[in-house]
């Protein structure tokens, strides 16, 4: 058992990592090669945990993952920055130096939160558990630092990678495949949304006419 | 057998059917009878609540029937609201239009009869994914805007709300076991005193704003004024206000898991604090936003959020009484409010357009000089939103505020205060949206039928809290206490 | 089972529930003779204060008093809606104080709760600016009920919270409260009804006035009770009740009156009336005996309750310490000012509205109302007569109640007997009549009225020239300059300035602070529902945990 | 019979003050404007005067102005009455009178403001601009005046332990009050708000001619012949009044018993004695004080009002340093 610990011990670290390092990128190409490598990660932790629990499920996880986040995905976003030429650097919230610094400080709080939590579980369980917390921390705090679109829905991505993470963690968890399935609809809706309002900067200024008019309306 | 199934089923099916076939006004009116149907079926379920994945407690029956009556009526509204606006959109978006209604019941059906928290999380998400489609439709840029902050916002509550599903899940385990037991909501109630109670407090947190984005409790409310501003009117108002229900119901069941383990020192926090303070600024936000509202449908919508304040702080204030209180606010606060969109809709079609952007006050000021029965049954409604006797909302408050004075003293001054900034801010508006005189261009036009189904609405309100029938007391009452 | 789910609603009929029923009755009839007989509001407004006058449980009471609230909101509304949210905003902060107080233990914290929402519903200073606002606004029928009746149902709540639930904690600073409360609505009130033109307005402020009267009779007997002065609890008891009783038969009066002078003549303001005893002398007459009420003159309906409220304050001040005596010495001052204020309100009223020349064409047009509002008042003013005429009677009817309230209370008969007094004033009548009879020339002669130096009116003006005689205006004029700007800086009712102004300007930053977060961006919102997660989880980590 | 006798002899003193009072009101009024006369060096009208104007005004056909209303004739019947009722509870000779139960001083207080009332409505009914200026601006007085003499009766109250004038002037007879500052202060302000009551200077000219500068003079231009005559009367007793009523309050020494009617002749020498002196006193005081402007009055009944609160606070300060 101790391999099966340090080997998704592991993974969750690299996963971790790439997390965090997207934190730090500014460019949004890289941002997703490093959502890739952390979805084929990923994917490899589910195949492995699916070997170690002996659960069929997860090894269908595994298989959604690498195919859909692992390949399509990526392509997808990569055509979405050809398209929209969003070669440029995305702007930042605040500085990323400091986003960083709230990274590290978010992950203080999952260990925080987590580790004195889960005495009667599993430890691999519990590492897990809090590696995946700050994954999903560290996802929504790049939502909320980062202006660009995409940047934010990489952000997105990787919270729902912890959330996986997650799911793959816990012993015996029904439904995971459903989940995880449940979560693409979910990011294939964000993305084909991108495609559809032509977002171009952020969120909240949709590239349309008209919402002067909306002033006017009132509300 | 399992009654509560059919409903759920019922709705799924029609989807195909309604998606491909008719015009607009078939659609509607098939939509219509598709939605009696199920409403009988809620009604039916009572006689078999069924066992399983998906069936139906007490809890559920009674929040089930609600919501298929308001459902009915919405869609027979709606039948007259496409007449009106059948122009507006193409037929294929007319049928996703009804599509998306009948998901939307079946999804908040499932919600409120699903027993495992899986489902009802993925209930959750149906939802929240056709409401955001629904609130898209009209494709005007500020419908667009508020479709895509509502899936965003959505998105990640959802989100939230599925790591402290898996959380539960985990806390559980100690207590049952791996497997499907773990996930349902009877055997986590029975064995919540065992479960792994500091976890179980980091899931509730988790879960708490999960379905709280979806509840639309402060902070977390930023989706829903839009988005009942922009989209469809009785699609996104009326019917997806019932959501707000189901999300509510799944964090007072999670709370109650968490007080039971708090209960038995298991180690888990109160949720009290937690809800009570999300109540308070979801109440206190709407008391001062309501005030500078042009728009009604944004404003109610704002009104919704107070009221969803409401019942969460009841639930935080915990007790069998308290609880009873939150329970009948919600079931008062969606019979008034869906009744209330109702009546909004056939105002704005009195003076003209139902599209989005024409239910400005301004747009519908004087409404007496132009139909006095929807005067009457709109300002019945929007006055009942007060809790001012003689609405039923009254009773429910005041439950709440006296259980409040009793258990924590120190929360029931702002709660008083908060109360009293939202009902002076509503009826500041109801005096003028009534009596004052009408714009020119408005002259009087006779009453449509389906404006007595609100007045219903309202008698069935006032009733449920003034006379409620010695069964439905003791159901309540039981569920208040089993939840407690 | 009609109420709250599980509970439903209880009633109780004992001597106070009853004394406020046959307070309420009278004036619900000349109400709805005046008018409102079809309106269901008005009657739902009624039946809100039947079902708080006589509630037994926690709910009724609030349910009737909201109901009340409410109901007299719509009515105001359909009146004039600048005073309406106001007015529903009081309402509701009465409410919210009053469940509080109903639920707590029996503690000073509870009285005062009740004080602040019971009050500001019957318009004790500082909570009263609304009232000069709000009553005049609906139909005469529904302000004769507001102000009579209304205030009344507000006063008993005080009275029964304060006498019979609250007892166990009772203090004998309570009754200073009221006190104080009191007597500065009287001192406000009479003083703004001397100052008032227009008619209903200046009702409401002397109904601000006698509501005062009523909190420092009952403060006297709060106090008196706490402190074990029998005599002194039934003098003041006796007094507020009179008082709560008189003021319920001539004030509404007084407002259908008003009401059907502005039908009349399209107008209650003053400025614009007189002469109206000559066109219509029944009303005019029935006014004229209310006014006597609302002066407290002797032999008026008035004069009982002030006798009965100055001889508490006079017993008052002959006990407690140096500063309670000297605070009671003010009180004695105050309120023998406020009497004269009313009186010359009083005096304004009939002189300027009712006697002298018209000032306008329509006050000269002006016709006897019809008979259903007319009899309504006279329904009211004949009850008026046993008040006036045989007071000690009517405070023996009333010794239940007081009983009740006070158990230990010792009644002492009423040192004001008018019957003598009328008859001394008969037999100096007999006498002058015969004198002048007997000596004198009988008979009169028109002649044309000295017109002070002005010169002839013209021709279109049969009623002299308006300009050429007092208004109401010039009536306050010298109380103004002495007394009134001083107190109302540019006629703004300190109460406004003290209380009302600071509070709007805290909502507003309230406001400004929600539109802020309202313009909030979708990352922003993001960012709260973060920081909200974020803050939870640090409170969960630090607090909880482990 | 024992019972019966002391009630008849009650009765019976009251008639005599009854017929005293109507009798000697318009005598008293006459000397004292005839002391005023000689005061100021002149030789004056004949103490008789007011009887003949009195009967002068009896004579006079009453005229009706063409403005007045119904209630034209009843005010100064109101006024008079309530004057003549006021000065029949007041004791003149003897304590005890059958009305004494009655003479509250609060009803007392009632009766003056019913009279003060009947006038200004009087001097408002025609609506002639000079009864709406004196009105007002007894209405400004008035306000002072009760707060005055409310704040004056609580030291009556408070020394006498009683509130009906025939109780006081007992207790200050039969009871051993000594001079006391309060009972001083109390003196003054009940002078200043008898002073203002009968429209005497400095507050109100009864010798006056000029509109502008009248009070109470100006309410009555409008009435003439019987009408008059009952203002002119009512103002009379009010003098009167008010002259026993501090006489009894202040000056109750050796007044008679209505019990007993040997104690009357004593009784009924002192009266007239009080009187006397009072009707010597106000002159001088009159002649040398000018008449003040309208709103200085406030501030002159302001310091009485005050003195009256001393006389309360001075009360309670002894009674500490007593007790």
């Amino acid at each position: 058992m101790s391999l099966t610990f340090s080997l998704a011990h592991l993974m969750g670290g690299v996963i971790l990592l790439a997390a965090f390092s997207l934190l730090s990128q500014r460019r949004l190409a890289a941002m997703i090669t490093l959502y890739q490598v952390q979805a084929l990660v990923l994917s490899a932790a589910a195949f492995w945990q699916g070997y170690a629990q002996g659960e069929v499920n997860l090894y269908l996880t595994g298989l959604i993952t690498l195919i859909i986040k692992a390949i399509i995905l990526p392509l997808s976003l990569r055509e979405i920055v050809l398209r929209f030429n969003l070669m440029r650097a995305v702007e930042t919230a605040m500085p990323v130096a400091v986003s960083m610094i709230l990274g590290v400080a978010l992950i203080g709080v999952a260990v925080l939160v987590v580790l004195p939590t889960t005495p009667g579980n599993v430890s691999l369980t519990r590492e897990d558990l809090a590696i995946a917390l700050s994954v999903v921390l560290l996802g929504l705090l790049m939502m909320t630092t980062r202006r660009g679109a995409l940047a934010q829905i990489i952000g997105f991505l990787s919270t729902e990678n912890g959330l996986v993470l997650a799911a793959i963690g816990m012993p015996g968890m029904p439904f995971v495949a459903e989940f995880s399935v449940a979560l693409l609809v979910l990011l294939a809706f964000l993305v084909v949304g991108v495609f559809l309002f032509r977002i171009r900067e952020h969120f909240d200024s949709l590239d349309l006419s008209g919402l002067e008019q909306i002033e006017r309306r009132g509300r | 057998m399992n009654l509560a199934l059919l409903p759920v089923v019922l709705a799924g099916l029609s989807v195909p059917f309604l998606g491909t076939l008719g015009t607009p006004q078939q659609g509607a009116v098939a939509n219509a009878a598709v939605s009696l149907v199920v409403f009988l079926l809620t009604l039916l379920a009572f006689w078999g609540p069924g066992a399983g994945l998906l069936h139906a407690d007490e809890l559920g029956l009674v929040f089930g029937a609600v919501t298929g009556f308001a459902g009915f009526t919405t869609a027979v509204a709606n039948i007259f609201y496409v007449r009106g606006a059948a122009v507006r959109l193409g037929v294929r978006r007319w049928r996703l239009y009804h599509v998306m209604c009948q998901i939307i019941l079946g999804a908040t059906l499932a919600g409120l009869y699903a027993d495992n928290i899986g489902l009802l999380w993925a209930a959750m998400e149906a939802a929240t994914i056709a409401a955001t489609l629904a609130v898209s439709l009209p494709r005007t840029a500020s419908a667009l805007e508020a479709a895509w902050k509502y899936f965003i916002l959505g998105g990640i509550g959802i989100a939230l709300a599925l790591f402290g599903t898996m959380l539960v899940y985990l806390a559980a385990q100690p207590a049952l076991g791996p497997g499907l037991a773990a996930m349902s909501f009877a055997q986590l109630a029975n064995a919540a005193p065992r479960m792994d109670g500091s976890l179980l407090t980091l899931a509730f947190v988790f879960l708490l704003f999960g379905y709280g984005t979806k509840a639309a409790l402060a902070p977390l409310h930023g989706w829903l004024p839009d988005a009942y501003a922009e989209g469809p009117a009785p699609l996104t108002t009326s019917l997806s206000g019932l959501t707000l229900n189901v999300a509510l119901l799944a964090i007072l069941r999670f709370s109650h898991l968490l007080g039971a383990n708090h209960a038995s020192h298991g180690g888990a926090m109160a949720p009290g604090p937690f809800l009570i303070l999300l109540g308070l600024v979801s109440i206190f936000l709407t008391g001062f936003s309501l005030s500078r509202r042009r728009d009604s449908r944004r404003f109610f919508g704002f009104s919704s959020i107070e009221h969803s304040g409401v019942a969460a702080f009841a639930f935080g204030i915990g007790g069998p009484v308290a609880i009873f209180g939150g329970l009948l606010h919600l079931l008062l606060h969606t019979l008034i409010k869906s009744a209330l969109f109702q009546a909004l809709i056939r105002a704005a079609a009195l003076r003209g357009s139902t599209a989005p952007g024409h239910y400005a006050f301004s747009h519908l000021r004087g409404l007496a000089h132009t139909n006095k029965i929807t005067a009457l049954a709109l300002g019945g409604c929007i006055f009942a939103l007060t809790g001012l006797p003689p609405s039923g909302l009254f009773a429910s408050e005041f439950i709440i505020v006296s259980q409040t004075i009793q258990r924590e003293p120190l929360a029931s001054l702002p709660l008083g205060l908060g109360l009293l900034i939202c009902a002076v801010a509503i009826l500041r508006n109801l005096g003028p949206l009534i009596l004052a005189p009408a714009p020119h261009h408005a002259k009087p036009v006779k009453t449509a039928r389906s404006t007595y189904l609100v007045l219903v609405h309202l008698a069935l309100a006032f009733l449920l809290a003034f006379a409620m029938p010695p069964v439905l007391y003791g159901l309540l009452s039981a569920v208040a206490a089993g939840l407690s | 089972m009609f109420g709250l789910p599980g509970a439903g609603m209880q009633l109780r009929l004992d001597p106070l529930s009853l004394l406020f029923l046959v307070l309420l009755t009278p004036q619900m009839v000349a109400g709805a003779l005046a008018g409102e007989a079809r309106s269901l509001t008005y009657w739902l407004f009624a039946l809100g204060m039947v079902l708080a006058v006589t509630a037994a449980s926690a709910f009724t009471l609030i349910f009737g008093f909201e109901l009340m609230s409410a109901a007299s909101w719509l009515l105001v509304l359909r009146g004039d809606q600048k005073p309406a949210t106001l007015y529903v905003g009081i309402a509701i902060f009465s409410a919210a104080c009053l469940v509080p107080a109903l639920f707590l233990p029996a503690s000073s914290l509870a009285f005062v709760l009740v004080v602040l929402g019971a009050g500001a519903k019957a318009g004790l200073a500082p909570l009263h600016s609304w009232l000069p606002k709000a009553h005049p606004a609906p139909p005469a029928g529904v302000s004769a009920l507001m102000s009579g009746g209304m205030i009344k149902v507000a006063l008993s709540v005080i009275i029964r919270e304060g006498f019979i639930t609250l007892d166990p904690a009772l203090q004998p600073w309570w009754g200073n409260v009221l006190m104080t409360a009191g007597v500065a609505s009287v001192f406000i009130g009479a003083l703004r009804a001397m100052l008032e033109t227009e008619m209903k307005v200046l009702l409401a402020c002397s109904t601000v006035e006698h509501a005062g009267l009523i909190a420092v009779g009952l403060g006297l007997a709060l106090r008196a009770k706490a402190m074990g002065d029998a005599s002194l609890t039934a003098l003041g008891l006796e007094g507020a009740l009179l008082c709560a009783l008189a003021h319920a038969l001539y004030k509404p009066l007084l407002f259908i009156g008003a009401g059907e002078v502005k039908h009349a003549t399209g107008t209650a303001s003053l400025d614009w009336l007189g002469g109206l005893m000559r066109s219509m002398p029944r009303l005019s007459g029935l006014m004229l005996l209310a006014a006597s009420g609302m002066a407290a003159l002797p032999l008026g309906p008035g004069f009982a309750p002030e006798f009965l409220l100055l001889h508490a304050a006079l017993a008052a001040a002959g006990t407690g310490g140096i500063v309670a005596r000297i605070g009671f010495s003010a009180l004695l001052a105050v309120l023998g000012l406020s009497a004269a204020l009313a009186l010359g309100a009083a005096v304004k009223l009939i002189g300027v509205g009712f006697l002298g020349r018209p000032r306008s064409l329509q006050a000269a047009a002006a016709e006897e109302p019809g008979g259903l509002a007319l009899a309504g008042m006279a329904l009211l003013g004949v009850l008026m007569v046993p008040l006036a005429l045989v007071p000690g009677e009517v405070l023996r009817l009333m010794a239940p109640v007081v009983r009740e309230l006070a158990p230990n209370a010792a009644l002492a008969p009423l040192g004001y007997a008018p019957l003598p007094l009328l008859g001394l004033g008969l037999m100096v009548a007999v006498g002058a009549g015969f004198g002048l009879h007997r000596f004198g020339v009988r008979g009169t002669r028109g002649a044309a009225t000295w017109m002070g130096g002005f010169g002839k009116p013209p021709v279109w003006l049969p009623f002299g020239d308006p300009a050429t005689q007092p208004t109401a205006t010039g009536f306050a004029e010298p109380v103004a300059r002495a007394i009134g700007r001083g107190v109302l800086p540019d006629d703004a009712d300190p109460a406004e300035l003290l209380v009302l102004a600071p509070l709007y300007r805290l909502h507003l930053k309230g406001v400004r602070l929600a539109e802020k977060l309202r313009r909030a961006t979708i990352r922003e919102r993001l960012a709260f529902i973060f920081a909200a997660l974020v803050l939870f989880l640090l409170a969960l980590g630090l607090l909880g945990g482990g | 019979m024992a019972q019966i006798l002391p009630v008849l002899l009650a009765v019976l003193a009251n008639l005599v003050h009854a017929v005293l009072l109507f009798a000697l009101a318009p005598g008293l009024m006459g000397g004292v404007s005839k002391m005023r006369a000689w005061a100021l060096g002149r030789r004056g009208a004949p103490v008789m005067q007011p009887y003949r104007q009195l009967y002068k005004l009896l004579r006079k056909t009453t005229l009706i102005p063409e403005t007045a209303t119904d209630a034209y004739p009843y005010w100064p019947l109101a006024c008079f009455l309530s004057v003549s009722v006021a000065g029949l509870l007041i004791p003149s000779f003897a304590t005890g009178m059958v009305t004494a139960p009655l003479s509250d001083f609060i009803t007392l207080i009632g009766l003056f403001a019913l009279a003060r009332a009947a006038t200004m409505l009087g001097g408002l009914e025609t609506g002639f601009s000079f009864g709406g200026a004196g009105a007002q601006r007894e209405a400004l007085y008035g306000v002072f005046a009760e707060g005055a003499l409310l704040v004056t009766i609580l030291t009556f109250a408070l020394i006498a332990h009683a509130t009906t004038v025939d109780g006081i002037a007992v207790a200050f007879r039969d009871g051993h009050i000594g001079i006391s500052v309060s009972l001083a202060f109390a003196l003054a302000a009940t002078l200043a708000v008898a002073l203002t009551e009968t429209g005497r200077i400095p507050t109100d000219n009864p010798a006056g001619h000029l509109e502008l500068s009248m009070v109470h003079e100006a309410m009555l231009l409008e009435y003439s012949g019987r009408y008059l005559l009952l203002f002119e009367y009512a103002a009379m007793l009010r003098l009167m009044v008010w002259m026993s009523l501090i006489g009894a309050v202040f000056l109750p020494f050796w007044m008679g018993r209505a019990g007993d009617v040997l104690s009357w002749p004593l009784g009924l020498v002192l009266w007239a004695g009080k009187l006397g002196g009072m009707a010597v006193i106000l002159p001088l005081f009159e002649i040398s004080s000018a008449k003040m402007r309208v709103f200085r009055v406030p501030e002159f009944l302001g310091v009485a009002m005050l003195l009256g609160a001393l006389a309360g606070v001075f009360l309670f300060v002894a009674e500490r340093i007593g007790s």
